[in-house]
């Protein structure tokens, strides 16, 4: 294991450059940005040894001793890259993209500072090797989000603060209970390809049933699963970096992952089947899909639109997950990265829209393709991949999903996907056509500088984003997609034939 | 320096520092009391690690012997106790040193109380010096002298503050006096029952009949009184909120754990013979119930210190859960990890409210608008002792409570655990509502300045709350080498 | 009837009596005063206890002479925050026993 | 019983006899001074009576010293108690200007 | 157990009972105090018949003496309208019924363990006598306060100090109008306030072999000293010279306790050889300082001119 000091440099950089950066002063802003931007290519060079490491089978694991019997595990297998890849990759790109949209505002070093330590929990939970690592990278996610959520400091920053905790500490209350009896029942274990429940058999089958729902019910808090969504639209209230990382990729992405972790590596997708917790999990998450979709019409807010279209995304991983069958697990991985990408292409272009033109709402945007031409096509790639458009990667995961469910027999999950595309259709569709075919009808609220389209900061992040998304759906074969990595992944860990 | 050595140099310091701050009165009061606080602290870190190498010391003062003389007995519980009472205390002194600084800088001491500000350095070394010797001594009557010392200078200290605190000061007494009482009715039984003063040799000769009962029950109905369980709290918030700001920092993080501490020597060394489930079990309950109306009284509070004070009422509740899982081995580590952190995350807390009072003249929650930007250090230290107090993961209390919740599992008792839980998440809704307001924009501006070693010692004992999250495997370890 | 146990048991009818009083009284003197009864009585069971056997143990003697100076130090602590508290508040109760008007 | 336990048989029952009539004295009298003055002068001769009649069962000289020290410290004190007590009532009327 | 030795002791248990009941239901607080004092002396008469000269002279002098004094002290800063308590007549109301029970079965325990001692209980009467040859004094409530228990005792003087740090610590109180008492208590004080040091003196130092010792000879002094205040009032401040006297008996007891760890022994550990001097030196230290720390408590945190209100 000599490269065991990589996943503690992984954690470790952006943990270093947090704390230097909270003790920096406000007005220091070219060396901010200088550390910002290191710590995130040294992560980014760090992702890329591990991840040829981890193609020809090489693993590194570092264990920390925190109690006689639990310790801090953190290990690199094929799952735990894939997240790490998207949210390191990602990390970068936003944190240009914030740079530029604070430019002198207050309080940008806590806000930095609180920046870097969020990617520190995400890289935990990425690479947690266990419940309790996970467990605890999951609750400092919480912590270090908070901040960032009530950065503003208005009375709604707070109320929306209050709400977000209220949500999160119950789900983490529910989550530590869920994981001291996890170690009561069965020691603690670390996480193994086919779910270290199994050995239980299925005679503790109540126990182990209210178990799987304390567990899915702590982490669909951050997963957005439909009881437990209330948060996500509320957290709105925050700047635009911050809702397109957090509540596009780091804090929801979490919740899923989390959920696939506890699915594929606690319980095993057989044990979990025999124990007929997956046809609940399957409805649950077909349902938030529909609900969030329903919602998301009904939002005139731009951002709370898109914050409502994450709520419907994420379950359709969960439905992957709770669908048995290679195809649709392949499809519930890759949409992990897709859904990310999109997602942030169209955060970032709305944020583009609200700095550059204060344009907020739907209603507004009547001829915005004519005044800022790219970013309503990073905008429209990104739409169109939500609604699965062929060459997109949205495209992708919906044929996977589809094509495991029928595999699976599960004829009902077809229609909820063709339903759902329809619905993002129905919402996606008006704002392109007003942008690009509607003539500009008000005056742009309040419009910054005349330039052609947004600042150079905030611009380049958001066609690299588009980029990435269109890049993923075309070149979906070639060896380096995350297509070929999701597939890799079912294979190794999941004992799928190819 | 053999582990008697260290024990000596432990029992004498604090008190001969006392007696010479005592008479040297207002010019080097302050200096002797700090220069002994730092000995005072070494001495029972050194003490600890000398206990966990070389396990446990029975050492007869006098050189009499059990049953005629006074025996001290130092075991891993009494090591462990002692070297939190030793950190938290050393920061105290230091807070205490700027805090008492002879010009005044805070409104919380009013101005004509400053000749007699030199008071509190005897007063304190000798309660330091009352904990130290309760924590180590295993004679019944000599823990009732030392809870004595310890009330008493507890009083004293709390009637420097005046005003409101002389009513709260008075209340305590009477109750503390109150509970020494019932407890030295509950020795005399013991010693009519057993003829021996001694606790291990009690544990020897203990049978199960009535009056052994009763006085189990009268000795613990008074250290209840004294640690401030829930029906017998009602004296804790105004003593608490009115006294002076290190003095609130040492009673609630150090004097409320020497209750707990006996009740713990009581039934898990003393006489683990009796058949106490019912009592262990009301134990419990009564925790529970301290926690969630402490919980729901600090909900409620406008000021800060009384907040914090409130929240004592309810850590206290976590303390006493240890006993209905008892009988699993790792409970014990897991409730004195959570005192630890407590006692380090509570003084932190009380210093921060005292720093905010400094500065703004009142520690109205409502009105502390942005101390983020005015304080940062009182903000982070409040937000670190904050989380490690909720028992969020990267925290001491998080390590102590998942002990008690693994305990509690391991005894197939999971309704303690979701309790401690539950009780967790209220902790968690009455201290991030203090927090938040530390965002809320516009930052109202203060005008006083916060003496200084106030805020950097919250901030080290916020960092000590956080740290103990690694302190589980030494601390048992420790355990284990004095079960002895 | 020996002498040991006439007194003892006055010993536990002075405690009990004292204790209800501590619990019922308002006025903190007469509280203090209860308070100082209950110790003698405490005592006066451990002074019994200590005569019966024909060289009386000395242990409780000393147990009871302490007990009887650490009772004057709290007495006396206790009516000088009474006294101050009386002279700033201006009634002899503690502020949940006083009812106004 | 020889002639000595006799006589302090006597002496001592004459003491008490004094204590009583000092103690109806103190029960029955009206007001303040005349209590005092039965307490103050009674109970002095009775007490004076006691130290003599167990002067004679002493075994030594030392004994009898210190029972008429006693006799002399409690003569001392309870006359300047009962001046002192009068002297306090006194000033008491003057100052509430009614009989107590 | 002649009969009328029985009858005695039955006759002072009851009237004990009967004054601690009357004592604790009489609304005139003035009553109160008086038959506390009382009390107090009766319950030394009580420890006589329960052959504890010592404790009995401790409780005569500090129990009922210097607590008796105290409480007409405090009494008298209450003045008439504190000193009154109206106790409504005790309507039972359930908290006090509750109470009253668990008094009640309090004491029931109390008494059946008391009944029900075997008649043959040793205690640790026979360890103690084993012990006295090397303990340096014959009185063994002196040997086991001083010597087997020095430790109670050193934390005890600790506490003793705590008392007067924690008066010292309220608010200074207004000078008392108080005119000179007038000439014959000026007599009084100058025959007994030497009589009362001499006899402070030998209860010292009659400690050793006889009931007496420290605190019953600093108990005697701080009569002395209250009697002084009443006839000529005196304030104590706490500058040097008094802090050095009242932190002196504590200081010497631990420097013995300390030195004789340096010497190579055990915290408090008296060498048999002369175990007897060192107490001796232990005690007359501690007489001083607890007796100026009655007085102390007694003339209590006054300064001339000092104060806000009059009471």
């Amino acid at each position: 294991m000599t490269g065991a000091w990589i996943p503690l440099a992984a954690v470790g950089t952006p943990l270093l450059t947090g704390i230097v950066i909270f003790l920096l002063a406000d007005w220091r802003v070219a060396l901010r940005t200088a550390l910002n931007l290191s710590g995130a290519f040294v992560k980014l060079v760090l992702v890329a040894v591990m991840l040829r490491g981890v193609a020809n089978g090489y693993d590194y694991s570092v264990r920390v001793a925190i109690v006689p019997g639990l310790d801090i595990v953190l290990i690199t297998d094929a799952l735990a890259l894939l997240f790490l890849t998207l949210s390191a990759g990602l990390w970068a790109l936003t944190t240009i993209y914030a740079v530029g949209y604070l430019e002198n505002a207050p309080h940008r070093s806590r806000f930095f500072g609180f920046f870097s330590l969020c990617i520190v929990a995400t890289t935990g939970i990425a690479l947690a090797g266990n419940l309790f690592t996970l467990f605890v990278f999951y609750e400092i996610l919480t912590l270090v989000t908070y901040p960032l959520v009530i950065h503003r400091g208005t009375r709604e920053a707070l109320a929306a603060g209050r709400v977000y905790l209220r949500y999160t500490l119950a789900g983490g209350a529910v989550l530590l209970f869920a994981v001291a009896w996890s170690h009561a029942l069965a020691g603690p274990h670390d996480f193994v390809a086919g779910g270290y429940l199994r050995e239980l058999g299925t005679d503790q089958r109540l126990s182990l049933t209210l178990l799987f729902g304390a567990l899915i019910a702590g982490f669909g808090v951050k997963a957005a699963l439909f009881p437990l969504h209330g948060w996500l639209p509320a957290a709105m209230v925050a700047p635009a970096p911050v809702s397109a990382l957090l509540h596009a990729v780091a804090v929801v992405k979490a919740g899923a992952f989390a959920i696939i972790r506890v699915v594929y590596d606690v319980f095993g997708v057989e044990f979990a089947e025999a124990l007929g917790v997956l046809g609940p999990l399957a409805v649950l998450s077909a349902f938030t899909i529909l609900y969030g979709s329903l919602r998301a019409l009904a939002q005139d807010e731009l951002k709370k639109r898109l914050a409502y279209s994450t709520v419907s995304q994420v379950s359709y991983i969960v439905l992957g997950v709770a669908v048995l069958g290679p195809l649709s697990t392949i499809g519930a991985l890759v949409h992990l990265v897709n859904q990310g990408l999109m997602k942030i292409t169209l955060f970032l272009s709305a944020g583009n829209l609200a700095e550059t033109l204060g344009v907020h709402h739907v209603h507004e945007m009547n001829g915005v393709g004519r005044r800022m031409p790219l970013t309503m096509a990073a905008f429209t790639i990104g739409a169109l991949g939500m609604i699965g458009v062929p060459p997109t990667a949205g495209f992708v995961t919906k044929i996977y999903l589809g094509t495991g469910a029928a595999e699976a027999g599960q004829w009902w999950v077809i229609v909820i996907l063709a339903a759902s595309s329809l619905l993002n259709a129905c919402y996606f569709l008006p704002i392109l056509y007003s942008a690009w075919f509607q003539p500009q009808t008000a005056p742009w609220p309040h419009e910054h500088g005349t330039g052609f389209d947004a600042k150079a900061t905030l611009l380049v992040p958001v066609l690299f984003s588009a980029a990435f998304a269109l890049g993923v759906g075309l070149f979906a074969d070639t060896p380096v997609s995350p297509l070929e990595w999701a597939k890799l992944i079912s294979q190794r860990e999941f004992g799928y034939a190819r | 320096m053999t582990t008697a050595a260290w024990m000596e140099a432990l029992l004498a310091a604090p008190l001969a520092g006392a007696v010479i701050a005592l008479i040297s009165g207002r010019r080097a009061a302050a200096l002797v009391g700090v220069v002994t606080a730092f000995a005072t602290a070494a001495a029972s870190i050194a003490l600890a690690f000398a206990v966990s190498r070389s396990g446990v010391l029975r050492y007869a003062v006098g050189g009499w012997g059990r049953p005629l003389g006074i025996d001290l007995y130092v075991d891993g519980l009494a090591a462990v106790m002692v070297a939190i009472t030793g950190v938290v205390g050393a920061c105290i002194s230091v807070c205490a040193a700027g805090y008492f600084a002879p010009k005044p800088t805070h409104a919380d001491l009013p101005s004509d109380k400053h000749d007699r500000a030199w008071l509190y350095w005897p007063l304190w070394l000798m309660l330091w010096g009352g904990m130290n010797a309760l924590y180590l001594s295993a004679d019944l009557f000599n823990i009732y002298v030392t809870q004595e010392l310890i009330g008493l200078s507890g009083i004293g200290l709390i009637a420097l503050a005046g005003g409101s605190a002389i009513s709260a000061a008075l209340r305590y007494l009477l109750l503390a006096l109150a509970g020494s009482l019932l407890y030295i009715v509950g020795v005399e039984l013991l010693y009519a029952g057993y003829a021996t003063l001694d606790l291990q040799q009690l544990r020897d000769r203990i049978d199960a009949n009535p009056s052994t009962f009763a006085a189990a029950a009268l000795m613990t109905a008074g250290l209840l009184a004294k640690s401030a369980l829930f029906p017998l709290h009602f004296w804790l918030p105004p003593a608490h909120g009115h006294a002076p700001v290190p003095v609130s920092a040492a009673l609630s993080a150090l004097v409320i754990k020497t209750g707990f501490y006996l009740v713990v020597r009581l039934w898990l060394h003393v006489l683990p013979g009796l058949a106490w489930a019912h009592l262990a079990t009301l134990l419990g309950v009564l925790g529970a119930a301290a926690v969630f109306w402490g919980g729901v009284q600090a909900l409620m509070q406008e000021r800060l210190k009384m907040m914090v004070a409130y929240s004592t009422v309810a850590q206290v509740g976590y303390l006493f859960m240890l006993f209905p899982v008892a009988s699993v081995p790792e409970a014990l580590p897991g409730a004195l990890l959570l005192a630890a952190s407590h006692a380090a995350a509570k003084a932190a807390l009380f210093m921060c409210a005292g720093s905010v009072l400094a500065v703004y003249g009142h520690d109205r929650i409502r009105s502390i608008n942005g101390i983020g930007t005015r304080m940062p250090l009182t903000a982070v230290a409040f937000a670190l002792s904050g989380i490690s107090l909720i028992g969020l993961p990267p925290s001491g209390g998080f390590a102590g409570k998942w002990l008690l919740i693994s305990a509690a599992f391991a005894a197939g008792a999971w309704w303690w655990a979701a309790i401690i839980v539950l009780g967790g998440l209220l902790s968690a809704v009455y201290l991030l509502r203090a927090l938040a307001f530390a965002f809320l924009e516009p930052p109202i501006a203060g005008f006083g300045r916060a003496p200084w070693g106030m805020e950097a010692t919250s901030l080290v004992l916020a960092f000590i709350a956080v740290g103990l999250n690694f302190a589980a495997r030494p601390l048992s370890e420790l355990l284990n080498a004095g079960a002895g | 009837m020996t002498t040991p146990i006439v007194y003892a048991s006055a010993g536990v009818a002075m405690l009990c009596i004292a204790l209800f009083g501590f619990l019922t009284a308002r006025h903190v003197l007469r509280r203090i005063l209860a308070l100082n009864i209950v110790g003698s009585g405490v005592f006066m069971m451990l002074v019994a206890l200590a005569a019966r056997p024909d060289p009386p143990d000395p242990i409780p003697h000393a147990l009871v002479m302490t007990g009887i100076v650490v009772g004057v130090c709290v007495t006396a602590l206790a009516l000088a925050l009474l006294r101050r508290m009386f002279a700033d508040e201006g009634s002899a109760r503690l502020p949940e026993d006083r009812e106004f008007g | 019983m020889a002639v000595l336990d006799w006589l302090s048989m006597a002496l001592v029952g004459a003491g008490t006899l004094f204590f009583i009539a000092g103690s109806i004295g103190l029960l029955r009298l009206p007001d303040v001074m005349t209590r005092l003055h039965a307490l103050t002068k009674a109970d002095n001769v009775g007490l004076g009576l006691i130290v003599l009649g167990l002067s004679l069962q002493t075994s030594g000289p030392m004994e009898v010293v210190r029972l008429l020290l006693v006799w002399a410290l409690a003569l001392l004190t309870s006359s300047c108690a009962c001046y002192l007590v009068a002297h306090a009532t006194l000033q008491a009327r003057r100052e509430t200007g009614h009989d107590s | 157990m002649t009969a009328d030795a029985a009858a005695l002791d039955i006759l002072l248990a009851v009237l004990l009972v009967f004054l601690v009941w009357r004592l604790l239901t009489l609304s005139d607080l003035f009553k109160a105090t008086i038959l506390f004092i009382v009390f107090g002396l009766l319950l030394s008469l009580a420890w006589v018949r329960l052959r504890a000269p010592d404790v009995a002279l401790a409780e005569a002098a500090i129990g009922s003496g210097v607590t008796g004094a105290l409480v007409l002290d405090a009494l008298r800063r209450l003045g008439a309208h504190g000193a009154v308590d109206e106790a409504r007549p005790l309507r039972l109301n359930l908290a006090r019924l509750s109470g009253g029970l668990l008094v009640a079965c309090l004491g029931a325990i109390l008494l059946w363990s008391v009944l029900s001692l075997p008649a043959g209980w040793r205690g640790l009467s026979a360890e103690a006598m084993a012990a006295m040859p090397h303990s340096g004094v014959t009185n063994p409530v002196t040997a086991s306060l001083l010597n087997f228990r020095s430790h109670d005792t050193l934390l005890e003087i600790a506490v003793l100090m705590l008392a007067v740090l924690g008066v010292w610590t309220l608010d200074a109180e207004p000078k008392p109008s108080a005119e000179p008492a007038g000439p014959i208590l000026d007599l009084l004080v100058r025959i007994l306030l030497p009589l009362m040091v001499v006899v402070a003196g030998y209860l010292l130092w009659a400690g050793g072999h006889a009931p007496g010792g420290a605190f019953q000879g600093a108990a005697v002094l701080a009569a002395g000293g209250i009697l002084l205040h009443l006839a000529r009032p005196f304030y104590l401040g706490n500058h040097v010279i008094i802090r050095l006297v009242i932190g002196f008996g504590f200081a010497v007891f631990l420097a013995i306790g300390v030195m004789l760890v340096v010497g190579g022994g055990r915290f408090l550990e008296f060498p048999s050889r002369h175990a007897g001097t060192l107490i001796l030196v232990v005690e007359a230290a501690a007489t001083i300082s607890i007796a100026l720390i009655l007085l102390a408590l007694f003339v209590g945190n006054v300064r001339e001119g000092a104060g806000r209100d009059a009471p």
